[in-house]
C-alpha cells in the first residue's frame, strides 16, 4: 500500500531504494483517464508518489489502417490518412502524397507546392497551440490556455473548411497537387489569421512562459538526453528539445522549403519546459514561412495535368516519403507491384516512436509529472494505434 | 445527572467500546473519534470550553488522523485474517473488569460524592492565557521543550533509513 | 448519586474500556489508542474535579488537562513512530508476533 | 521577483475576461441553433444524386456505371444495374440504377465518389445537422431519399454547379446538332425531339 | 432608519420570539438563528457555482452557461435536479456505512464553522469566548470525513487522493492558524465578535482594518494562500487533480453524495473566506466611514463575493503545483513568514504610532519575504530560458 505519504516534504528525485514489492502501488492510468489524450493506458507502479515502473498499453484504437490500405486503391487510402493524426490531417495527406509521388515520379506544380506549404504550416500552428493548451490542462490550469488555443484553432479550421470542405477530415492532397484551388478571398482571410496570430502568442507568453508554478512543474522534469533521443529515433520537437538538430524540412529540403528563411530552435535541457518552448518558438518560425509563402504564391495549375484520378497504377518499385509533421517524422513506405493497390503500405508514425521513451522519462518522477511528460510527448492515439 | 449528560455518556461509552471491540482497525479509529468527540462535548458541558475545543482539535484532528495513517502504512495486503484479540484476552478482560469494579466501589463510597454543583465559573480564554504565562510558565516551557523533542524524535524514528543501510 | 459521582463513574468506565483494549488487542496501534483512552479518562477526572471543586477560578484542573492533552499528543506521535519503525523491521504490527528481541 | 509571472498571467486572464465583453474576436462561440455560420460552398457532408426536371426518377443523371461503387474507400455504396435500358434524355438507351443505396453510417464524406463520377450525377450535400433515432433503418439511404434536384445543387454549390450546367449545355447543343444532322440525313419523320426541353441529355464523355 | 435596516434580521427574530412562551424561547431562538444560515449559505453555493462557471467562461473567452433561464441563472437548479436524479452507485467492495457517512459528515462539519462567523452587527450564532479556536477545531473534522471517503471507496485513486488531501490539509492548518494569530494578538481575544469590534472604528474616513498594517497585509496574504490550500482550490487542488488522480477521494461517489461533497467543499471555502474577512478585512464593517449607512450584512457578503471572485480568477489562471512543491511552499515559505509576521505584530504593538513604526514593521516583513522568495527561486534553479537556433 501507500508508503511515503507522510506530510513531511519529500526530497525531489530521491534515489530509489529496494522497497519490497508489496509496498508498491500499481495503478492503471487509463484507458478511461482524462489526461491520456485518448484511449491509452499506463500501468504505473508507484512507490509512494514516485514512479518505479511504467508500462504503456495501447492498441485500443487499432483500425487496421495499413492492411486496409493494401486492399484499397492508392487514392482510396488518402481519406484514411486523415484519420491517423486527426489533429493535423493535412500533413498526413502530404506525407502520403509525397510517397506516392516518389513512387510514380510525379511532378507537383509550383502553385500546389505553395498551397501545400501554407496549409501544412497552418496545421503546425494549430497543432502546437493546442498541444501547449493540453499540456497546461494536464497540469491543471482549468483549460484557460486550451480555450485560447481553441479560439485560434477555430479560425484556422474555418480556413480549412472553406478551402477543403471539412474542418478536420480534409482529404486535401492529390497525387501531383491539391484537390481544389483557393476560393475567392481565401488568401486575404488566411493572411488576416496569420497577422493576428502573434497576438495570441503574446497572450500565451504572458500567461505561461514566466509563470513560476509552470517553471517549477516543468523545468528539470522528464529529461531526455541527447544520446537517448538519437538512439531511440526521436524526431520532431521532441528531438529538437534535446538539442538534436534534425528538422526534415531542412534535412530533406522536400517541397519548396529551401526557399523560405526559417530557423530551427534547439533546446539545451531536454525537459518538459524545453519541449513546450520549442513548440512555442516553432510557431513563430511557421508564421515567417506563412508570410513568405502567401506573399510569393504564383498563379498556375494546382495539379499535374497528366495525372489521372482513376486507374492509377504506378510501375513496380518502392518509395519512402517523409515530411516534418508537427509531431515529428511522418513517413509512408510503399511497395508497388504495378497493380491498382499497393503491395505493401507502412506508416512511420512519429507519435508511436516518440512514445517509446515514455518509461525512461517517467521513472523516478512524481505521479503528477507523468501526465505532464505524456502531454509533452504529444501523442495522438489515432496515429499510435493506427 | 441531566439528560444531556446521559446522552453524551452513552455516545462516549458506545464509541469507545466499539473502538476497542470492532474487528476492522480503521473502524476502530473512526469509532474512537466518536468517543473523543463525546468526551469533548462533556468538557463543554462542564464549562471547560477551551479544553473541549482543544480536545477536538488534538484528538479528532490530529491523533485519530495519525492513527489512521499508521494503520494505512502498516497495512499488510495478506488476505489471511489474523485474530483480533490477543491470546490472553480473557485475562485482560477480567483485569479490566476488576479495575472498574474497584474504581466504581471507591467512587460510590467516596465522601466527595456528596457535593453539589457550584455556580458556573467565569473562565475566559484571557484568564487561561494569563495563567499559562504567569503561574504556569515553567510547565509551559517544559511542555514546549517536550513537544519539540517529541517532534524531532518522531521524525527520526519514523524516518526511512534505507539509504544508510545500503 | 450526585453529578460528580456520575462523571467519575463515566471516567472509570472509559478507563476500564481503554485498559481492556490495551490488554486484549493484538494490533499495536489499537493498544496505543487504548492507552490514549485511559489518558482521556484521567483528563475527564481533572475537569470534573475542577468544576465541582472548591476553587474553580484557580484553573488548576484546566491547566492539568491542557498539559495532559499536550503530553498525550506527543505520546501518540512518538508511539506511532515507534510502531512504524517496528513494522519496518518485523513486517507486522501484531504484538503476539513481535515477541522476540532479535526480530 | 517571485510572483511576477503569476501576476502577469492574472493580468492576461483579466484582460481576456473584460475583452470578451468588448471585442467579438475574443468571443468566437456561435450560439448554434439560433445563429449559424455562413454557408460554405466547399462544405461536404454526405453524397446525393442529382436529377434534372421535375421527376426525380425519370431525370436522374446516374447511369449505374458503378464506378463510384468500386472507388468508394469504405464501400458504402450499393448499386444494382437495371436489367432493361431506359432511353435517357438524349434518346440514347442507358442503364439506370435499379437500386442505389448509400449507408451513411459507413460513409466518411471523403468526396471521392464525386471526383470519379464521369456523369456529374453524384454530388456532396452541405446539410450538417442530421440526426435520427432509427439506427438501422434511417441510415441506409435509398434512391428516392438520395435524389435532390439540380436547383438544390445550384443553390448549395453555385460556382461548381454553374460550371456543370455550362458543360451540359455545351453537350446538349452538340447532341442537338448531331440529332439534327441525323434527322436531315435520314429524313425520317420520326422527330423524336426531347419532350422536355430543359431535360438535359446525359453526356457520354469518359473520364 | 439605517439602524433599523441594519438590524432588521435581529429585530425580526426578537419580534417572532415574542410569540412563543418563555420556556421555549431558547430553543426557538436557536432555530431562528440556525435555519437562515442553513438556507443562506447553500443558496450562496448555488450562486457561486453559477458565478464560477460564468466567470471561468469569460476568462476563457466562452459564454458559460446561458441556456437555462436568463443568463443561465437557473443552471444551479438544473444541476441540483440532475445530481438528485442520478443513480447513486456504491462500489460493491466499498465499506457501505463509512461510504455513506463520509459526505454527510463532511457537509455537517462544513456547516459547523458558521456558528462563530459574525455576518453582521449583532448577527452571530454563538458569541463564543474561544470562537477562533472553535472554528479551527471543527475545521479539522473535515480531514476525517475526507479520509473516510477515500478509504471506504476501496479504490486506489481515491485512497491516493485522500492521502494527498489529508497531508495537504494538515500541513496547511499550521500556517493557517499561525497566520491568523496576528489578528488575535492585536485584538487580544479569541472571540470573533471582539476581533471585528476592534476593527470597526475609523480614522477620518479610513477603517481600522488589520489588513491596512504591514503585518496585516502579510497575514492576510498568508492566510489566503493557506485557505486556498485548505479548501483544495486551484492551484492547490492536488487532492482532486482531475488530470492526475481524476477526482481524488470522491471518485467513487455519484448523484446526491457527490453533490454533498461539492457543497461541503464550497461551504468550507466560504467559511475560511469568512474567517479571513473577520480577522483581517474588518468583518461586517464598511470600508469608508461615509458608507456605514449600508447594512452591515451587505458588506460582509460583498467582501465574501469579492474573495470568491478572486478564487475564481486564480483558478482560471494558474496551473497546479506538485505535491512536494506544495509541501515545500508550506514549510519553507509560508511557515517562516507566518512566524516572522507574529514577531512583526508584536513589535507593532509595542512601538509608538508614527511613520517610524510603519517603516520598521514594513521592512521586517518585506525584506525577508523578498529574500526568501529569491532563495527559493535560486534553490529550485528555474528561470526563463533563452533558446538558440541551429545555424
Amino acid at each position: 500500500m501507500i508508503t511515503d505519504a507522510s506530510p513531511a516534504a519529500q526530497p525531489e528525485l530521491e534515489p530509489l531504494s529496494e522497497t519490497s514489492e508489496e509496498q508498491l502501488l500499481e495503478i492503471a492510468m487509463g484507458p478511461q483517464h482524462p489526461s491520456t489524450h485518448g484511449v491509452f493506458r499506463m500501468n504505473v507502479v508507484l512507490d509512494g508518489e514516485h514512479v518505479v515502473r511504467l508500462k504503456p498499453v495501447f492498441g485500443y484504437l487499432h483500425r487496421n489502417h495499413e492492411k486496409i490500405a493494401e486492399s484499397e486503391t492508392y487514392l482510396g487510402s488518402m481519406p484514411y490518412t486523415d484519420r491517423l493524426d486527426y489533429m493535423c490531417p493535412i500533413t498526413n495527406n502530404w506525407a502520403y502524397a509525397l510517397a506516392v509521388e516518389k513512387l510514380a515520379g510525379i511532378q507537383v506544380p509550383e502553385r500546389a507546392e505553395y498551397l501545400r506549404v501554407i496549409v501544412g504550416e497552418l496545421t503546425r500552428l494549430q497543432n502546437h497551440a493546442c498541444l501547449i493548451g493540453f499540456l497546461m490542462q494536464d497540469m491543471g490550469s482549468s483549460g484557460t490556455p486550451l480555450m485560447y488555443a481553441f479560439r485560434e484553432r477555430e479560425k484556422i479550421l474555418d480556413l480549412f473548411e472553406s478551402l477543403t470542405g471539412a474542418r478536420m477530415m480534409c482529404n486535401y492532397m492529390r497525387f501531383g497537387g491539391c484537390r481544389v484551388d483557393m476560393p475567392a478571398g481565401w488568401l486575404e482571410q488566411a493572411q488576416n489569421v496569420v497577422r493576428e496570430f502573434p497576438r495570441f502568442l503574446d497572450e500565451y507568453e504572458n500567461l505561461l512562459v514566466s509563470n513560476e508554478i509552470l517553471m517549477e512543474r516543468t523545468q528539470g522534469v522528464g529529461v531526455l538526453s541527447k544520446e537517448l533521443a538519437i538512439n531511440a529515433g526521436m524526431s520532431g520537437p521532441m528531438a529538437r528539445a534535446s538539442g538534436v538538430n534534425y528538422d526534415i524540412r531542412k534535412v530533406d529540403k522536400y517541397s519548396i522549403y529551401e526557399r523560405f528563411a526559417f530557423r530551427v530552435p534547439l533546446g539545451a535541457h531536454g525537459d518538459v519546459y524545453d519541449r513546450y518552448m520549442i513548440r512555442f518558438l516553432e510557431m513563430r518560425e511557421s508564421l515567417k514561412i506563412l508570410n513568405e509563402a502567401m506573399r510569393d504564391i504564383p498563379a498556375g495549375p494546382i495539379v499535374d495535368p497528366k495525372m489521372r484520378i482513376r486507374g492509377f497504377r504506378p510501375k513496380p518499385g518502392e518509395a519512402y516519403g517523409r515530411i516534418e509533421s508537427p509531431k515529428g517524422e511522418l513517413g509512408f513506405y510503399l511497395i508497388s507491384n504495378g497493380s491498382l493497390n499497393p503491395y505493401r503500405y507502412r506508416v512511420r508514425p512519429p507519435s508511436l516512436i516518440n512514445l517509446t521513451v515514455l518509461e525512461d522519462l517517467c521513472i523516478g518522477q512524481n505521479v503528477a509529472d507523468v501526465v505532464a511528460i505524456l502531454g509533452s510527448v504529444d501523442i495522438v492515439l489515432g496515429e499510435v494505434d493506427r | 445527572m441531566t439528560v444531556t449528560f446521559l446522552i453524551l455518556a452513552v455516545i462516549t461509552v458506545a464509541g469507545t467500546a466499539a473502538a476497542m471491540g470492532l474487528r476492522n482497525a480503521v473502524h476502530c479509529v473512526l469509532a474512537l473519534t466518536v468517543g473523543f468527540a463525546g468526551v469533548a462535548a462533556i468538557y463543554l458541558q462542564l464549562d471547560a470550553q477551551f479544553v473541549g475545543l482543544t480536545q477536538i482539535m488534538v484528538y479528532v484532528g490530529a491523533v485519530a488522523i495519525l492513527a489512521v495513517f499508521a494503520i494505512m502504512m502498516t497495512h499488510t495486503p495478506l488476505p489471511a485474517k489474523p485474530p483480533t484479540y490477543s491470546s490472553f484476552w480473557l485475562l485482560g478482560s477480567v483485569v479490566a473488569a476488576a479495575v472498574f469494579a474497584v474504581l466504581a466501589w471507591a467512587i460510590c463510597s467516596s465522601a466527595a460524592s456528596t457535593q453539589g454543583l457550584p455556580p458556573e465559573p467565569e473562565v475566559s480564554v484571557q484568564q487561561i492565557g494569563d495563567a499559562l504565562m504567569h503561574q504556569f510558565v515553567l510547565p509551559l516551557e517544559i511542555m514546549g521543550l517536550l513537544l519539540t523533542a517529541a517532534l524531532i524524535g518522531a521524525v527520526v524514528i519514523a524516518m526511512d533509513r534505507r539509504e544508510e543501510t545500503k | 448519586m450526585s453529578s460528580l459521582q456520575s462523571y467519575l463513574l463515566l471516567s472509570a468506565l472509559l478507563f476500564s474500556i481503554g485498559l481492556a483494549g490495551a490488554l486484549t488487542r493484538r494490533n499495536a496501534i489499537l493498544v496505543l489508542i487504548g492507552i490514549e483512552l485511559m489518558l482521556n479518562s484521567a483528563n475527564l477526572n481533572f475537569i470534573a474535579f475542577w468544576r465541582y471543586g472548591p476553587a474553580p477560578a484557580k484553573l488548576t484542573g484546566i491547566m492539568f488537562a491542557i498539559f495532559s492533552i499536550s503530553v498525550a499528543a506527543a505520546e501518540a506521535a512518538v508511539g506511532l513512530a515507534i510502531i512504524l519503525a517496528a513494522y519496518r523491521h518485523s513486517k507486522t504490527t501484531d504484538l503476539d508476533q513481535m515477541n522476540s528481541l532479535k526480530g | 521577483m517571485v510572483g511576477e509571472g503569476i501576476l502577469k498571467g492574472l493580468v492576461e486572464t483579466a484582460r481576456n475576461f473584460f475583452g470578451s465583453y468588448v471585442g467579438k474576436d475574443r468571443l468566437t462561440t456561435v450560439q448554434y441553433p439560433e445563429e449559424r455560420l455562413p454557408q460554405i460552398e466547399a462544405a461536404r457532408s454526405f453524397p446525393f444524386l442529382v436529377y434534372d426536371g421535375p421527376d426525380w426518377d425519370k431525370g436522374m443523371r446516374c447511369v449505374a456505371c458503378q464506378i463510384c461503387e468500386k472507388e468508394c474507400p469504405p464501400k458504402c455504396i450499393l448499386i444494382k444495374k437495371s436489367a432493361d435500358k431506359k432511353p435517357d434524355a438524349v434518346g440514347k438507351p442507358q442503364f439506370y440504377p435499379a437500386v442505389f443505396n448509400i449507408d451513411i453510417s459507413v460513409c466518411m464524406s471523403c468526396q471521392i465518389c464525386v471526383e470519379v463520377c464521369p456523369f456529374d450525377a453524384i454530388k456532396m450535400d452541405v446539410d450538417y445537422d442530421l440526426s435520427t433515432d432509427d439506427r438501422f433503418g434511417d441510415l441506409l439511404l435509398d434512391k428516392e431519399r438520395l435524389a435532390k434536384s439540380n436547383e438544390y445543387y445550384n443553390a448549395i454549390h453555385p460556382t461548381e454547379a454553374a460550371a456543370v450546367d455550362a458543360h451540359f449545355a455545351e453537350e446538349r447543343a452538340k447532341a442537338e446538332a448531331k440529332a439534327k444532322a441525323a434527322t436531315e440525313a435520314k429524313a425520317a419523320a420520326e422527330a423524336k425531339v426531347a419532350p422536355a426541353a430543359q431535360e438535359q441529355p446525359v453526356g457520354g464523355e469518359t473520364q | 432608519m439605517t439602524q433599523a435596516l441594519d438590524q432588521i434580521f435581529v429585530l425580526t427574530k426578537q419580534w417572532l420570539l415574542g410569540f412563543v412562551p418563555a420556556s421555549a424561547q431558547p430553543i426557538c431562538s436557536a432555530i431562528l438563528s440556525v435555519v437562515p444560515v442553513l438556507i443562506g449559505f447553500p443558496l450562496l453555493f448555488a450562486i457561486t457555482t453559477w458565478l464560477e462557471r460564468k466567470g471561468l467562461g469569460r476568462l476563457q473567452n466562452r459564454y458559460g452557461p446561458n441556456r437555462t433561464g436568463p443568463y443561465g441563472l437557473f443552471q444551479p437548479i438544473a444541476d441540483a435536479i440532475k445530481s438528485l436524479t442520478k443513480e447513486d452507485i456504491v462500489p460493491l467492495t466499498a465499506d457501505h456505512t463509512v461510504h455513506f457517512l463520509a459526505p454527510v459528515l463532511l457537509a455537517a462539519a462544513s456547516f459547523l464553522g458558521y456558528a462563530v462567523l459574525p455576518i453582521g452587527r449583532n448577527m452571530v450564532l454563538v458569541n463564543m469566548n474561544a470562537g477562533v479556536l472553535y472554528f479551527f477545531a471543527v475545521g479539522s473534522v473535515v480531514e476525517l470525513a475526507v479520509f473516510m471517503a477515500g478509504w471506504s471507496s476501496r479504490s486506489k485513486y481515491s485512497l491516493l487522493g485522500a492521502m494527498r488531501a489529508i497531508a495537504q490539509m494538515i500541513s496547511y492548518e499550521v500556517p493557517l492558524v499561525l497566520a491568523s494569530i496576528v489578528a488575535i494578538m492585536q485584538a487580544g481575544s479569541l472571540s470573533t465578535v471582539a476581533i471585528v469590534d476592534k476593527q470597526a472604528g475609523y480614522t477620518g474616513i479610513w477603517p481600522h482594518w488589520f489588513v491596512f498594517t504591514p503585518w496585516g497585509v502579510v497575514g492576510f496574504a498568508l492566510f489566503m494562500i493557506a485557505a486556498t490550500a485548505e479548501s483544495n482550490r486551484s492551484p492547490f487542488d492536488l487532492p482532486e487533480g482531475e488530470s492526475e488522480i481524476i477526482a481524488g477521494y470522491y471518485i467513487e461517489y455519484s448523484g446526491f453524495k457527490f453533490a454533498l461533497f461539492f457543497l461541503g467543499e464550497y461551504l468550507g471555502m466560504f467559511a475560511t473566506s469568512g474567517m479571513a474577512i473577520t480577522l483581517f478585512l474588518g468583518g461586517w464593517s464598511a470600508p469608508f466611514s461615509f458608507l456605514t449607512w449600508i447594512p452591515s450584512y451587505v458588506w460582509f457578503f460583498a467582501k465574501l463575493l469579492a474573495l470568491i471572485a478572486g478564487f475564481i480568477w486564480i483558478r482560471g489562471t494558474l496551473p497546479r503545483l506538485r505535491m512536494d512543491q506544495l509541501m515545500s511552499l508550506a514549510w519553507e515559505f509560508i511557515l517562516p513568514m507566518a512566524l516572522l509576521n507574529m514577531l512583526d505584530a508584536g513589535i507593532w504593538h509595542f512601538m509608538p504610532a508614527g511613520v517610524l513604526r510603519w517603516l520598521v514593521c514594513t521592512a521586517i516583513v518585506a525584506v525577508p519575504c523578498v529574500l526568501l522568495g529569491q532563495g527559493l527561486k535560486r534553490n529550485k534553479k528555474f528561470q526563463v530560458r533563452t533558446y538558440q537556433f541551429a545555424k
